[in-house]
């Protein structure tokens, strides 16, 4: 099966639970970036009450947690903003 | 483009970049850090984002709001990194003919980048710190 | 009180005189002499005021919003005399722990000090002057 | 009759028109605010427009042109205001 290489970029709450703030993940091809939260909270407790992620950005822009990734693309997962 | 900042806001300066001499008014708009929040004691935060996203997403609020008041003329600064209690993490400022628009612009964009730019802060004070919005 | 000068206004020591440290924001209107007005071209325009009147009457606009906004500061400077072209004619300064009430001051205070305080001014341009509101 | 010493002041248009900023008035006991205005009226062709004073002040306070002047008081008609 192909395989997508995607760069995962984690800030905020996020960079602190998971302890890094960019990784190269190598993922079959179909695989949705909700699949990708997934993997996350499977690995990480303290993500167990947010089943979706807070929002979804693919490419530095908002996008559908259901979007497929391709090959190439930098997925991010932004927690509640806070800005202002 | 860069609406992001690591040092302390000039807001005059900002005025003075948008300010035409057809405008008649201009609303500046500044966040402040303040001493509390939700009844707990703030001492600093530390601010967050994911930049380049975060550019295009001021932007893309400025585009939008630009349209909604054509007469606007309008400047947006964000503060990044560890700040004070009374230092100020963001400027807006619009000008206008009319104060009307300056003061619609203005509101519209801080409710808005409040809203979807991908920026945290991280709360701290004598009890601790931490995420604001993030449910534990 | 003095809410009126014959100086410039100097704009960010009003900032500083109304900011607390459980401010969250501040919102500055600046009204600004422009160049144009009803389609006529303006390069100055005198200010004239009934003084002591002008003074207790924007006391008591400060009073009325203050009261209906009580978490904000206000701070209300008036120029007068002769200002040309982007001189600031007032300034108003509203803080407070939430941008609400500071965004709704500040457009309050404006909006009653145009309506009744007894100012007047005289636009001048390329084709003469006269005083505003009056209709000959 | 009792006479009532009245200080007129002129602002803005109205001290253009008028040439004076200030004014000492005698005027009879009784007399309103309204009855000045008339005068000046009487005075002054470019005021014929304005029936009424645009507005009324004694001493520093808006006042009714119907109100009865006082010895003492500081009277001023109030031309349309244009501060800010």
């Amino acid at each position: 099966m192909r395989r997508v290489k995607v760069r995962l970029l984690c800030f905020a709450v996020l960079r602190d639970i998971t302890g890094r703030a960019e990784t190269e993940l190598e993922l079959a091809d179909g695989t949705r970036a909700r699949d990708v939260w997934q993997s996350l909270r499977a690995q990480h407790g303290q993500l167990a009450a947010y089943e979706l992620p807070p929002m979804t950005a693919i490419n530095e822009s908002y996008a559908s947690p259901d979007q497929l990734l391709r090959d190439g693309d930098e997925l991010a997962f932004i927690p509640p903003v806070a800005g202002g | 483009m860069t609406h992001l900042t690591d040092s302390p806001i000039d807001a005059r300066a900002l005025v003075a970049q948008v300010m035409r001499r057809s405008d008649g008014a201009y609303v500046l708009f500044e966040g402040v850090i303040r001493n509390h929040h939700d009844g707990r004691a703030v001492e600093s935060i530390f601010y967050d984002a994911y930049r380049p996203m975060a550019e295009k997403e001021i932007a893309r609020i400025i585009d939008d709001v630009a349209r909604e008041f054509p007469h606007a003329a309008i400047a947006v600064v964000h503060r990044l990194g560890l700040l004070h209690v009374g230092d100020s993490s963001i400027a807006i400022v619009c000008s206008s003919p009319h104060r009307g628009e300056s003061f619609g612009a203005c509101r519209a964009l801080i409710d808005r980048i409040k809203q979807t730019v991908p920026i945290w802060k991280k709360e701290k004070g004598p009890d601790g710190e931490e995420w604001v919005g993030w449910q534990k």
